[in-house]
């Protein structure tokens, strides 16, 4: 730009110099505040491993943020401070500054390396195990299953206003309750037998729509013993508040003898069911009644 | 008056019907909920009567939409409400009168009852703990506990079937009946699960939308 | 312009004043359109019930006939047939309606084709709307005092959200250019109209049939989709979302003939002298909003008749048995729905930087990084939809580039800041009213913009979905964005506007109860996101009551703040009536020279630009004020 | 200072430049075809999504096979609609008016012919994908048609107004009626023909691809 006026510093106090030795200082009280304090209680917790990830990655995101909001508000409140109409009787113009390239730039180049570095590290974590995240019925990213652990296959069923949960590895038994085994890679098969539902199992870091006609996968590493959430986050309808329920994880013994009593449970339910598929197309599909 | 006075005056007025207006729409829209009916209590325990019926009364807002009733078993009083009270922690009895067809079940998973004690219903007198899921009318589902049992439909060739609320014994009906323990104090939504909304996709609009048809609360107190 | 001065037909007087072309006409015929519509929809489908399938006791074919021919009996009704029939017979064009001649208060009610009255039209309904759609969120909140249903039906409760948003959504994309825009804009670059003036005023009546639509939903049974209104939810849904359909499809044709109107205006239309590099920065945030509501607004139409087609012709666009998707509704819905969130903001961008000078005293910092920054927005605004998606399964191998692409709009969006921010250095800060709701926007915005960045990291969204942190981060940026310019902007313009000055005292009031109880409001909501608590649900975990209530208690104060402003309204523009003086803000922009009222002719020569209107600081300071003769003063 | 500039002079008032009207007339044309592209855009963007996407194998349910006779005779006669006038326009302005009556008739007839084509189809709209694209592209286009029609309708009606009284009248626009009326032909007819591109595009995609 072809800016007439003068730069920032021409005369007076040294404003520009006190800003950023100020925001310096707000710096060094807040961000240990914000990665120590803050960061171990940031959400969904250490359920999983991959919420584990998620806490890691917001604390990331926030000790990055903390420094920016720091610089508009510090700046903000200094400008206030020191660059306020102290005789407002009196209409008198500032100088006529009409921009710095050599800010511009700085600000560009800062902003455009923050946003590349926060878009590369996402995309990383992203890819690193899908953060348990929905991906799809082809997803990309696959978590390896836990040393010393196994893999669990749970076929996630929403319909207006119920969460099932299907085990094609147990007879394909379908349940209205759901426990995990521990230290066990789950994969989350998650469709929907009529509108667009969300799996959301809060503590495991857990987010899949549930769409009708798609498998979206997700997946999930358990740790320990843990009640978890599951709530629907996209609204289905007029009980979507009420699509709730709890769920745990469970030692690997205590899961097998669940399981088996639940597969004698459902065993009438279990033989009317359609044959376990990624999707379903129920009757009727149009007009009932 | 002078203008500013006629300006006050109007300004008033317009505000005591905008007052009026918004009083309307929380009282005649917006809090205007189906009414609630208490259980039955007799010396054989506490006891729930309800009846599903193809079409509530020709004078309902809605008189095509399937419905649910609170039935009065001794004076056959049908009243139109879907928010049952029922004490807390108590072993309660339903009986429900189905006087809808089948129309079939969505997930055939809710065939079978759950959450009734023992894990059984008695359908027309007899013991079972499943339907077949294409028989299904109705479902009465508390989903928050678990429980969720599957009520038959009327055979399609039923030869006295009842059309609009109320519908008395004399009409083709299955009987369903089933105990199971309420749960502790709060207020419980239960619902159906058998796609029966008539005109809607996938049966699931309308009456199984709508807190007063196919939905409503348990309050337990 | 001598269309406007000209007067063919001597005004009517007294009660006949009504009969012709004006509202009650268009009411009055409004509801005859809907009553034949309903009528023709039953006797189509009552030929055929079976295919259309009618049994449900509700029509929508017929409902949607009756909306659609109601709005017609509307306009013509207000007198928009006139013209186009006229044309049709071959009348050579003209720019005026002569039928809206009328001077006072009756005018208001008619077809106007003065960019002032339509403005101003535009400020008393968007402000009506606002205010309903306000009292819908009191409503949400006194529900959500209770972790349980408590007050409302759960249906109605829906309901509520959903005309909360909708409600909020379709009468704010017009809130800053409806008013502010049809305004200021041919002032500002000399045109004295838009280009296409009876088409300023069909957007505006048009949005005002589709809002009275909106309402009537509660008629139908209400709609339980969000103001999203989401497939195959929405395709299920009674009626009342037939109303949600026309609702949404009429303030896209509003959306998309404003901003078209818009652009002609300030593409051919500028006065001499004024040259894109001098356009005032309120125009440049109008241009590039007009250009993204004329391109983005008719795919939701499209999206929206497709809906339609679904619920009445039994296609099945969106029925994902029968070869529809509901990724298709979410799709296309996105990527009008993501541009029409920078419709929200840019427009307040532009309102903050045009203030930002006049109370700093200086010259807009960086004028070009900030056009700079608005062009950016209005790009990559196409290429970040699927943000919305995250973990819908939708694409999930094209998430990096979603991620990528929405962060880097936050570069553009730090144009906008910094361009304020230094605007504010060596300034002469004066704190107006107006000036503080341009400080609270840069410090609302800053939230909304950093939760902004947990929404657009995927693995920080698969928490923050669908989840208060969410609602928390759109009301950062809309309300604390658009609704804070928007006030600005009013405290700022409405003694040009109306003639007379707003208290201070009360505006002062309004400002601070407002800004603390906006965030005492929406902070509180983070937390809420972050403790699991989904969107629009009726119930939640009774842990999270003590938080509720709070937020519940300060949205009240909002309610009250909001309360202290119409107060202010009513008695400054109503009762008290203090005359303005014409240029209040001592400010540089060409508006603040024209007399108070302007005049209908806005200018009596066209004026020629030799700058950009902030020549603030410059030696020697240019002669302001009296160069104004109030020529006509009284027109 | 654009203060000094504005300042009123009281008394006469200085009309609009005339070259304004005209301008605006020719940048709406070129928006419109903005504003109408992303329109059509979302059915083409159904069509390729729910065909490759081809949910519950449900693209096309049954035999759901539009009648090529009809598509190539609507497409014809929109296409030879838009070419005739769009060629006129280029030529002086009496040849405008028989070649906007031609356009505005065969627009019509096409229209028409479309929804004959619904009353002999062999489909239903709820026959899958494909059938909802082919009704809701095919009807949402012919009634947009109309919106195309009336703009050349009026251009023809001030032609044949102007040929009758032998004068061009004075408009209340500060531009001459000639001036109004070149415009309006030349935007009219660069809008239809670019619409009635996409309505070729509709042929294409939904009689040849789909």
């Amino acid at each position: 730009m072809s800016e007439q006026g003068g730069t920032l510093n021409v005369e007076g106090p040294r404003h520009w110099r006190n800003v950023v030795v100020l925001w310096l200082i707000a710096n060094v009280i807040m961000v240990p505040i914000v990665v120590f304090v803050l960061g171990p209680g940031l959400p969904p917790g250490n359920g999983s491993v991959e919420a584990s990830g998620q806490v890691t990655d917001n604390i990331v995101l926030l000790s990055l943020a903390t420094p920016v909001a720091l610089g508009v508000l510090v700046y903000l409140g200094y400008v206030l401070w020191a660059f306020r109409e102290r005789t407002p009787e009196v209409v008198v113009d500032g100088p006529p500054i009409r921009g710095n390239s050599s800010v511009q730039f700085w600000w560009l180049i800062v902003t455009t390396t923050l946003v590349l570095f926060l878009a590369g590290y996402g995309t990383v974590r992203l890819l690193a195990d899908g953060s348990g995240g929905g991906q799809g019925p082809n997803p990309i990213a696959r978590p390896a299953v836990p040393a010393g652990g196994s893999r669990l296959v749970v076929q996630v069923v929403a319909q207006q206003w119920q969460f099932n949960y299907r085990f094609p590895g147990y007879g394909g038994v379908e349940t209205n309750q759901i426990e995990l085994p521990e230290n066990t890679l789950v994969q989350f098969n998650v469709t929907s037998l009529d509108v667009i539902h969300s799996f959301w199992a809060y503590e495991l870091g857990v987010k899949a729509d549930a769409n009708p006609g798609v498998n979206n996968v997700a997946y999930v590493t358990t740790k320990g013993p843990l009640i978890f959430h599951v709530r629907c986050a996209e609204l289905c309808g007029v009980w979507h508040g009420y699509m709730f329920n709890q769920g745990r994880v469970v030692p690997k013994a205590q899961f097998a003898a669940w399981i088996a009593q639940q597969r004698v449970k459902f065993a009438p339910a279990t033989k009317t069911l359609p044959p376990y598929s990624k999707t379903y197309f129920p009757e009727p599909l149009r007009r009932g009644g | 008056m002078t203008a500013a006075g006629k300006r006050i005056v109007g300004i008033t007025v317009f505000a005591a019907i905008v007052c009026v207006v918004i009083g309307l729409y929380i009282g005649l829209y917006l809090t205007n909920v189906p009414g609630s009916a208490a259980a039955t209590q007799t010396s054989s325990g506490t006891h729930l009567y309800l009846g599903t019926v193809p079409a509530a009364e020709t004078t309902d807002r809605h008189p095509t939409w399937v419905s649910y009733y609170a039935v009065d078993a001794n004076s056959a009083n049908w009243q139109h409400v879907t928010t049952y009270v029922l004490p807390a922690n108590t072993v309660v009895t339903v009986t429900i009168y189905n006087y809808d067809g089948a129309s079939g079940l969505r997930n055939p998973w809710f065939g079978q009852a759950t959450g009734t004690i023992g894990g059984t219903i008695t359908l027309n007198g007899k013991q079972t703990k499943a339907i077949d899921p294409d028989d299904a009318s109705h479902v009465f589902s508390i989903p928050q506990i678990g429980l969720a049992v599957p009520l038959e439909g009327v055979s399609d060739n039923a030869k006295n079937p009842c059309g609009n609320a109320p519908c008395s014994l004399s009409y083709d009906h299955t009987t369903t009946t089933f105990t199971f323990r309420t749960p502790g104090k709060g207020l419980y939504r239960w619902q159906c699960f058998v796609p029966c909304a008539a005109g809607y996709i996938a049966g699931f609009g309308g009456p199984m939308q709508t807190v007063g048809y196919m939905d409503g609360f348990i309050k337990v107190v | 312009m001598s269309a406007i001065a000209v007067s063919t037909t001597a005004p009517r007087s007294g009660w006949r004043k009504l009969i012709g072309f004006n509202m009650l006409t268009g009411i009055l015929l409004g509801i005859v359109g809907w009553y034949v519509g309903h009528w023709i929809g039953d006797r189509i489908t009552g030929a055929n019930l079976a295919y259309f399938s009618a049994e449900a006791g509700e029509n929508d074919i017929a409902i949607m006939l009756g909306y659609f021919l109601g709005v017609v009996g509307f306009l013509v009704g207000l007198g928009f047939a006139n013209y186009p029939i006229k044309r049709l017979l071959g009348h050579p064009p003209s720019l005026a309606e002569h039928e809206s001649e009328e001077e006072g208060v009756f005018r208001y009610f008619t077809l106007s084709t003065d960019h002032k009255v339509v403005a101003k039209q535009y400020m008393v309904g968007i402000g009506l709307f606002f205010f309903v759609a306000g009292l819908n969120a009191m409503l949400i909140r006194t529900e959500l005092l209770q972790p349980d249903v408590h007050v409302f039906g759960a249906n109605q409760y829906l309901t509520l959200v959903g005309m909360h948003g909708s409600m909020m959504m379709g009468t704010m994309t017009s809130g800053l250019l409806g008013p502010f825009a049809t305004f200021l804009v041919p002032l500002m670059i000399g045109s004295r109209r838009m280009a296409f003036s009876r088409l300023s005023a069909f957007t505006f009546w048009v949005l005002m049939a589709g809002e009275v639509i909106l309402l009537t939903t509660i008629f139908f049974g209400g709609f339980q989709t969000g103001w999203t209104g989401y497939q195959p939810l929405g395709a299920q849904g009674t009626a009342g979302y037939d109303a949600y359909i026309c609702f949404f499809a009429l303030v896209g044709l509003s959306m998309t003939l404003f901003g078209f109107n818009l652009i002609v205006t300030i593409t051919t239309m500028r006065a001499r002298g004024m040259t894109w590099s001098r356009l005032p920065i309120f125009v440049w945030g109008a241009y590039t909003t007009a250009w993204l509501m004329m391109l983005a607004a008719p795919m939701l139409i499209a999206a929206l008749l497709m809906a339609a087609m679904d619920r009445t012709v039994q296609t099945a666009f969106y029925i994902p048995g029968q070869g529809g998707s509901a990724y298709l509704f979410q799709n296309l819905f996105w990527v009008f729905g993501h541009p029409e969130v920078y419709i929200l903001a840019l427009p307040g961008m532009g309102i903050v930087l045009e203030l930002m000078p006049v109370f700093s005293r200086k010259p807009l910092w960086g004028y070009r990084l900030a056009v700079a920054g608005m062009l950016g927005i209005a790009f990559l605004s196409w290429f970040v939809w699927q943000h919305h998606l995250f973990v819908s399964g939708i694409n999930a191998d094209l998430r990096p580039f979603y991620m990528l692409s929405t962060e880097l709009i936050s570069l553009p969006t730090g144009f906008i800041f910094l361009c304020a921010l230094g605007t504010l250095w060596r300034a002469r800060i004066r704190l107006t009213v107006p000036m503080l709701f341009c400080l609270a926007w840069i410090f609302n915005f800053l939230w909304g913009g950093i939760s902004g960045v947990f929404n657009s990291d995927v693995p920080s969204d698969v928490t923050t979905h669908g989840s208060f942190f969410v609602m928390a981060h759109f009301h950062y940026t809309i309300m604390g964005g658009l609704v804070f310019a928007f006030f600005a902007a009013i405290y700022y313009w409405v003694p040009k506007m109306y003639g007379y000055n707003l208290n201070e005292r009360l505006g002062k009031i309004h400002f601070w109860t407002l800004f603390i109880a906006f965030n005492s409001t929406f902070a509180p909501l983070f937390a809420l996101g972050f403790m699991g608590m989904p969107r629009r649900v009726v119930t939640y975990n009774p842990a999270w009551q003590g938080l509720n209530v709070w937020v519940s208690i300060s949205a009240y104060v909002i309610g009250l703040s909001m309360l202290v402003f119409l107060f202010n309204v009513v008695w400054s523009l109503l009762i008290k009536r203090e005359p303005a003086a014409i240029n209040p803000w001592h400010a540089k922009s060409i508006e603040w020279t024209l007399p108070t009222p302007v005049p209908v002719q806005d200018f009596d020569r066209i004026p020629v630009f030799d700058a950009d209107p902030y020549p603030y600081g410059v030696e020697p300071a240019p002669a302001r004020a009296p160069t104004l003769a109030p020529a006509g003063g009284s027109a | 200072m654009e203060a000094s500039a504005s300042a009123p002079v009281g008394g006469h008032i200085e009309p609009e430049p005339p070259e304004w009207q005209p301008r605006a007339i020719w940048v709406g044309g070129r928006l419109l075809c903005g504003t109408i592209s992303f329109f059509f855009l979302s059915f083409v963007f159904a069509f390729f999504y729910l065909k490759a996407l081809d949910t519950n194998h449900s693209w096309k349910i049954g035999r759901v096979v539009p009648d090529g006779g009809f598509g190539i005779a609507i497409a014809a006669l929109f296409l030879f609609s838009a070419v005739i006038y769009r060629l006129a326009a280029r030529r002086p302005a009496g040849d405008s008016m028989a070649a906007g009556m031609i356009a505005v008739l065969m627009g019509l007839a096409a229209i028409i012919l479309q929804f004959v084509e619904y009353i002999v189809l062999d489909f239903g709209a709820s026959q899958g994908g494909y059938a909802a694209v082919f009704f809701g592209w095919t009807a949402t286009y012919a009634i947009a048609a109309l919106m195309g029609l009336y703009w050349i309708e009026i251009q023809v009606a001030s032609l044949w107004r102007v040929r009758r009284e032998g004068k061009m009248r004075e408009t209340e626009v500060p531009t001459s009626e000639t001036a109004l009326l070149l415009a309006g032909v030349e935007a009219s007819s660069f809008y239809w023909a670019f619409f009635v591109a996409i309505g070729v595009l509709a042929y294409i995609l939904l009689y040849l691809v789909g």
